[in-house]
């Protein structure tokens, strides 16, 4: 059964079809990347795998159930959690409570007993925070976590959507752009940290532009231009397309493909 | 017929007017994401400078023009000294400090003014306008000719002039709009003046017909801001559209349905349209994406 | 000094330890009259509060669940003959259930367009109250009947200090633990991001109603509570100032802040009084000192100067 | 043509630079490398004067422009393309386009010829142009940011990652355009996580670490120093 | 000595501004005079005025801070029904006396023990309105009122006593307080069949704009407006289209017209006069209730030869034959107004001016 599975999925706005009846599906534990010039349509894609949009056109099926236009939060329910392209912060909470908000789910969620304050909320509340810090310390940031989340810099905060994603501990992770305005060497940590989630179990389907990145860790790589489905195939067989080199990586980038995968 | 008429009428008088107050809300909120809640005063300073200036001799005209000035000043005045110098506060304490300069300006106009109704001699006569059995005052055509004009000359500043783009970019985000050389201060400091600008024409024009006195802001900005939101945060046709609809509804209802809940049927119907449009009727959708 | 400020009980003990030096420092009746009026709106405060500085959801109809506990609590002991203090737990189930209703589809709508949605409901409020005058009294008014406990009379400002007190403390209280409570984590994050609540589980539609509702019968309290101190109500305190008055206190004090709704209402209620010295330029006066507040201590009263003073002892 | 010297600057009691001097001569590319947080953008807002500076100086062709507004700035020659893309969102592609000639002293000709040149270098935005600018995907918003930051016909250009969320192949194009920029006389201040391609393309560099600057030099000895490599190349 | 202390809580502004403005007016300059002329008894007053906005929870607080804190001997407003009725449980439990200035006659009716008031009541303007009505023969009218407290209120009681003049209110219709258009409510008044004259109870703006679009919409049937309107800026505001408005008012308005034997003429001209050449505007009933209320006060002070507040409680209900602006007011144990409906004139405003029409 595969984790993940969209069928002629789509979607459009304003006369622009930003995704045109895309199928394909993740089997469990793999990596999967999508990627795809600029406006292809793969936040998009999210965005309609998430619930966040509504698809005007085919499913969305998650561990084999359907869930076409089901709400984020049930889907986060479910076991589905993402990251954001555009950074999706709680400016207003502090680096540990945002992560804290992920285990949301987790928790008990009565109002009555957390207007009394019980004691099992009380409990609760230090079993989340502990699990933040636990995350912050796997994503490097356990020493900001009672610092505001606005003070961080840009590519600190992609890792703290990053680990407050982990925090809904998730049968299936959206990352679009983790590596994002992070430097080679950052963008290496991040590759051991997607690694090592897909260990554990959890499948991973990844939007990202930088091709050293996506070459490495990818067990399938997924295409798409203007919205649709160009090729789908491992990375070697995606890198030496002449369609995806032509409309996407550019010599350069084909070559950068090849290295990493050295 | 000539009732249905003379509601119509009497609809789109008022409706001119928090038409007229909305468009003064959409300004101000266009360059800074403020709800300017004394933009009332502004109306009624429109209003009360003309009676009393014109009280000292001065043809009334001219005593119209200045309290535009005066009211353009206060406007100034207001954006220098109290929403600059909390630049890059929070929109609601923004918001508050609008309040407060709402309570303030009345409070000085009750002293520099009086706290009497006044009314302005009508423009051109008060001998009624008959059409279809119904009556409408020569004074309703020229609030509805102002409002006219004014947001035609509003939209074509806000949507072909490169600084009513300034100004809307300026709301949008303030740091990119510095980032491309927009002097922001400035920009919110003009959509101040030429806001109080068009509150003072709003109250000139409409002083002769609803009269006018040091606390007649209030409900003008309730109204007003109501009128805005209901036409769509931001755009001026939709300030304009949603004033007349409100105006038109307040009139329908006393008319036909009830005048004790008159106000209630102009709200429910608000509530409604929101219910099916979140951003009015004209407002464009945000489009953020994620 | 922070460590000790951070403790749940820190705001509750300290607004106890006020009501208290008041209740015993203020000498003329007078003096704990307006301090009880500062305990009823100070609820109401924290209550929107709740709504406004933590979930992020403005109100401009507040006074419309304080106008609904106030007159339930005015006009049941008259249509159903119950007990006033069960007329004021009524008018409290009555805003919580109308909070359940309209929070629905008017928390849909976002920034201004929920506060002209939350205006048009404090209008209706307002205008059933002033024009059903059979039951209501109509713009005038009416008298509310004095309840009693255990065969006690309340009445006057003596009883209703502690009581209006000790219900703020309480108040004061379960605000802060709910929003130390995952609600109140789950409130503060669809403040900022609404989809990213969503996505880790939020049932943001849920709490923002939750949150309503919380909100409407802090209110709804503060209402039914004024009308059996002041045992005489109008129509005025469900319209559209008082709301607005509400607002302002809420931002005057701190967003977020329980203690500054505290400060915030103390503000609103005290200042009017202090400044009437000023005689006729207690508005000028009020507006001004408003601006001032607003734009040097921008985030409000107590948050700022929580930062002043934290910022100072580093 | 910029010398930044002793520049101090932070958020509330942070600091975030501790005193950096640099220098860009005119018709340099200057890169400047650093990890996160280190300070990048904190110092690109600096030079652009949205962020306040605690100390230190800022001097544009020798005129002292450490307290001068950010519209003079722009004014002056100087633009930014900024971290985040900062699009005017509800604006749409066009007019996000034409304010970025806001200042510009060029007449109305010279703006549309620009935008034209902006539209044959990102043809996305001219299919897109009566567009809400908000509706467009990151990449494309990406794009949007630098042809603003291009309309303004800088003398100095300040690009803060303009790599960011750009496909491979347009990141070539990108460096591209910047050299091309060199050659036409614009002084370029870069700043990039994409390293090694920056470096290359640099007349000279620095590397800031935590606030303060860690070392400088030519593109290529940096890219030969075995610690830049370790650092920021990840080779 | 000490000074007496006497509070005063009034709508100084807000909404009801326009009675609370001239009322505080009239009272500080009074209490001026009367302590420049040595006093009460060789006591100085001091007077007290808070200003309650015109609203009730206002003007409770300042009244209890009046009573505990200031320590008055007797309490001078509000100025409008709803305010006075917030103070007036006050007044009683603490027994301290209080002269309102508003003008509802729940306020008096039941007597409370420690309530008086100066103006003429809504009730009483109904019936001095429909005496003329009766006379001139009308039988159906209409009926436009505002929702303020006093619209209201004069509403409730209008409808109530119509009956006794065998006239019927064939149309009934309100506007809101801050209305600027009454075209629809008098749209449907003039297309209602056989309207013969119409009443509008109401104070402020509103009655001007009804009287307005009244003429606008050519409805040729007499209009009457209430005490509310009593002031020279209602024929400011209404204009030419106030002409052959009729209502019932306290001869404080027709001063100068007033016969020179009129018991009341020295009284209202002197106060008249005082009050023009004081404030430069033009006099208005409003400012005569508080005039009336502070002379029979300080009157019942004299009378008591104290100032203890029960004192001058009896004094004031022992008030008889004073001479005031309103009239003459003969108190007693179950009238606290003292005034009766002879006691107001029926006025018709003709070319800008008040004309007292005689009884016919
Ligand atoms: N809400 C929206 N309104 C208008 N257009 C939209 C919206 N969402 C997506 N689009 C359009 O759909 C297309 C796909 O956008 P999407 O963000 O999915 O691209 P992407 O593949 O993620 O690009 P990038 O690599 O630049 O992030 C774009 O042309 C975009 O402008
Ligand atoms: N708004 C802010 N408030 C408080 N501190 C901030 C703020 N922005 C940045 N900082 C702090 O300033 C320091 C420098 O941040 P800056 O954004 O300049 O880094 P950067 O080099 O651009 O990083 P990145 O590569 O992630 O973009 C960081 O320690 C950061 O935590
Ligand atoms: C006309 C006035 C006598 C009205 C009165 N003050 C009231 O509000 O009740
Ligand atoms: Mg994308
Ligand atoms: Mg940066």
């Amino acid at each position: 059964m595969s984790a993940l599975s969209v069928q002629d999925i789509g979607i459009t706005f304003g006369g622009v079809k930003a995704v045109d009846s895309v199928s394909f599906s993740v089997e469990d534990g793999q990596i999967f990347s999508i990627i795809g010039p600029n406006g292809a349509g793969k936040t998009t894609l999210f965005n309609l795998i998430s619930g966040v949009y509504v698809p005007m056109s085919g499913r969305v099926t998650l561990q084999g159930q359907d869930v076409t236009a089901a709400a984020p939060n049930r889907l986060a329910a479910r076991g589905l959690s993402r990251t954001f392209q555009n950074l999706q912060i709680f400016f207003r909470m502090t680096v540990a409570e945002n992560v804290m908000v992920g285990r949301h789910l987790k928790e008990e969620r009565g109002v009555f007993p957390h207007l009394f304050s019980l004691p099992s909320v009380i409990r609760q509340n230090r079993h989340s925070r502990k699990e933040a810090l636990r995350l912050l310390e796997r994503i490097g940031l356990a020493d900001r976590a009672d610092d505001l989340a606005a003070n961080l810099p840009y590519g600190e905060l992609k890792r703290l959507e990053i680990a407050r994603a982990l925090a809904t501990e998730p049968k299936v992770l959206l990352l679009d752009e983790p590596a994002a305005g992070c430097n080679a060497r950052e963008t290496e940590n991040i590759e051991h940290m997607i690694k090592e989630i897909a260990e554990t179990g959890v499948t991973v389907v990844l939007v990202e532009h930088d091709m050293r990145l996506v070459m490495r860790i990818s067990d399938r790589i997924h295409v798409l231009d203007y919205g649709r489905t160009l090729t789908e195939g491992n990375a070697e067989e995606v890198r030496t397309n002449p369609e995806v080199v032509k409309a996407y990586l550019g010599t350069h980038g084909a070559e950068e493909a090849a290295r990493a995968q050295d | 017929m000539a009732e249905f008429l003379q509601f119509a009428f009497s609809g789109l008088t008022v409706g001119a007017v928090y038409a007229l107050v909305a468009l003064g809300f959409t300004l101000i909120y266009n360059a800074s994401d403020v709800v300017n809640f004394a933009q009332g005063e502004f109306v009624m300073i429109g209003g009360m400078a003309t009676v009393f200036i014109a009280a000292v001799g001065v043809p009334l005209p001219v005593a119209a023009l200045s309290a535009i000035v005066v009211a353009m000043i206060v406007g100034l005045l207001l954006h220098r000294l109290a929403i600059e110098p909390a630049r890059g506060a929070d929109a609601v304490t923004l918001i508050i400090i609008t309040i407060g300069a709402s309570i303030f300006l009345r409070s000085a106009a009750s002293f520099i003014f009086d706290k009497q109704f006044h009314t302005l001699p009508p423009f051109t006569g008060d001998t009624p306008i008959l059409f279809g059995g119904a009556a409408i005052l020569p004074q309703s055509l020229w609030v509805l000719a102002g409002g006219f004009v004014i947001v035609i000359l509003l939209w074509a500043f806000m949507s072909r002039t490169i600084l009513g783009k300034a100004i809307l970019a300026t709301a949008a985000n303030r740091l990119a709009a510095r980032l491309v050389g927009i002097n922001t201060s400035y920009v919110v400091g003009l959509s101040f003046a030429l806001s109080a600008a068009i509150g003072a024409i709003a109250g000139i024009l409409v002083t002769p017909i609803t009269l006018t006195r040091y606390d007649v802001g209030t409900l003008l900005a309730l109204k007003g801001f109501a009128a805005a939101m209901f036409g769509g945060m931001g755009s001026p046709i939709g300030a304009i559209v949603g004033g007349l609809i409100i105006g038109l509804l307040e009139a329908f209802g006393a008319g036909y349905i009830s005048s004790e809940y008159k106000d209630a049927i102009a709200f429910i119907v608000i509530l409604g349209v929101l219910f099916f449009m979140p951003t009015g009727l004209f407002g464009r959708k945000s489009v953020e994406r994620v | 000094m922070s460590r000790l400020a951070a403790h749940p009980l820190f705001v509750p003990l300290l607004i106890a330890a006020i009501v208290l030096a008041c209740g015993f420092g203020l000498g003329s009746n007078f003096y704990l009259r307006v301090a009880t009026l500062v305990w009823i709106s100070a609820l109401a405060a924290i209550g929107l509060n709740l709504l406004m500085g933590f979930a992020g959801q403005v109100s401009l109809g507040h006074a419309g669940f304080f106008g609904i506990g106030a007159y339930t609590t005015a006009v049941a002991p008259n249509v159903l003959s119950i007990s006033p203090l069960l007329a004021l737990v009524l008018g409290l189930v009555l805003s919580a259930a109308i909070a359940f209703l309209v929070g629905r589809p008017i928390l849909k709508l976002k920034g201004h367009y929920l506060a002209v949605a939350t205006l048009g409901f404090g209008i209706l409020v307002s205008m059933v109250l002033t024009n059903e005058s059979g039951l209501t009294g109509g713009p005038d008014g009416m008298t509310v009947a004095r309840p009693e406990l255990f065969g006690l009379r309340i009445r006057g400002v003596d009883h209703w200090y502690w009581i209006s007190g000790a219900v703020l403390v309480l108040g004061a209280w379960l605000a802060g633990n709910l929003v130390r409570s995952p609600t109140g984590r789950a409130l503060r994050a669809l403040h900022d991001s609404e989809v990213a609540a969503r996505v880790v589980g939020v049932d943001v539609a849920r709490y923002k109603v939750v949150a309503f509702v919380v909100s409407a019968v802090y209110t709804a309290l503060a209402g039914g509570m004024l009308a059996l101190f002041n045992g005489f109500i109008t129509p005025d305190v469900a319209g559209f100032l008082h709301s607005i008055e509400f607002v302002v206190m809420v931002v005057l004090g701190g967003l977020g802040s329980i203690f500054g709704s505290v400060v915030g209402a103390a503000i609103l209620i005290a200042l009017p009084q202090a400044l009437s010295a000023f005689q006729e330029y207690e508005h000028l006066a009020l507006g001004f000192v408003l601006m001032a507040f607003m734009i040097f201590l921008r985030k409000g009263i107590v948050p700022s100067l929580v930062a002043l003073v934290w910022r100072g002892s580093k | 043509m910029l010398r930044i010297e002793d520049l101090r600057s932070g958020y509330g009691r942070i600091e975030a630079l501790h005193g950096i001097t640099i220098e860009v001569n005119a018709g340099e590319i200057v890169t400047l490398v650093g990890g996160n947080g280190a300070g990048k953008t904190t110092l690109l807002k600096a030079v652009s004067g949205v962020q306040p500076v605690s100390g230190g100086r800022i001097t544009f062709e020798g005129a002292d422009i450490t307290q001068a507004t950010p519209h003079k700035r722009v004014a002056l020659g100087i633009s930014q393309s900024p971290e985040g893309r900062q699009i005017f969102g509800p604006l749409s592609v066009e007019d996000n386009l034409r304010l970025g000639a806001y200042r510009s002293s060029q007449g109305s000709a010279a703006v549309e010829a620009d935008l034209q040149k902006i539209y044959a270098m990102f043809p996305i935005l001219a299919e897109r142009r009566k567009n809400p600018a908000g509706g467009l995907s990151g990449g494309q918003q990406q794009m949007l940011a630098i042809g603003r930051a291009l309309m303004s016909r800088p003398r100095l250009l300040l690009l803060d990652e303009p790599s960011m969320g750009l496909a491979p192949i347009l990141v070539d194009q990108i460096l591209e355009t910047i050299a091309s920029l060199r050659d036409q006389g614009v002084t370029v201040f870069l700043v990039e996580q994409n390293a090694f391609a920056a470096l290359s393309i640099a007349d000279r560099g620095y590397v800031i670490e935590t606030g303060e600057i860690a070392k400088e030099g030519t593109g290529k000895d940096l890219i030969a120093d075995p610690a830049v490599r370790e650092a920021y190349l990840g080779v | 000595a000490d000074p007496i202390k006497i509070g005063s809580v009034l709508a100084v502004t807000g909404p009801a501004s326009f009675l609370g403005d001239p009322e505080e007016k009239t009272l500080q300059m009074y209490v001026d005079q009367i302590n420049e002329a040595g006093g009460v008894d060789g006591r100085q007053i001091e007077l007290i005025v808070y200003d309650s906005g015109g609203d009730p929870n206002k003007a409770r607080t300042f009244a209890t801070r009046l009573i505990e804190d200031d320590e008055v001997s007797a309490i001078i407003g509000d100025s409008t029904t709803g305010a006075t009725m917030a103070m007036v449980p006050l007044a009683q439990d603490y027994e301290v006396p209080m002269i309102s200035l508003a003008g509802a006659v729940v306020i008096i009716d039941p007597v409370k023990e420690y309530v008086f008031k100066t103006p003429h009541t809504d009730r009483m303007a109904c019936e001095k309105i429909f005496q003329d009505m009766k006379a001139n023969g009308y039988t159906k009218i209409g009926m436009i009122s505002g929702t303020g407290g006093f619209g209201k209120s004069m509403r409730e009681q209008c409808l109530d006593v119509v009956g006794t003049y065998d006239i019927e209110v064939v149309a009934d219709e309100t506007y809101g307080p801050s209305d600027a258009d009454m075209t629809p409510q008098l749209t449907k008044i003039k297309n209602t069949d056989g309207v013969q004259a119409v009443i509008n109870p109401g104070f402020g703006q509103g009655p001007a704009i009804v009287t307005r679009n009244y003429r606008q919409l050519g409805i040729d049937v007499p209009l009457y407006q209430s005490h509310g309107v009593a002031s020279k800026s209602f024929i400011e505001l209404a204009g030419d289209a106030a002409n052959g408005v009729r209502l019932p008012a306290a001869a404080l308005l027709v001063a100068d017209k007033l016969p020179d034997d009129d018991p009341q003429k020295e009284v209202v001209v002197n106060y008249k006069t005082t009050y023009e050449e004081a404030t430069g505007e033009p006099v208005s009933t409003f400012g005569g209730h508080a005039y009336d209320a502070l002379m029979m006060l300080v009157a019942a002070i004299e009378k008591a030869g104290s100032d203890d507040p029960a004192a001058i409680r009896d004094a004031l209900e022992q008030t008889s034959g004073f001479i005031g602006t309103a009239g003459e007011v003969n108190m007693s144990a179950d009238d606290h107004l003292g005034l009766d409906v002879s006691a107001f004139e029926m006025l018709e405003i003709q070319d800008g001016d008040w004309v007292i029409i005689g009884e016919n």
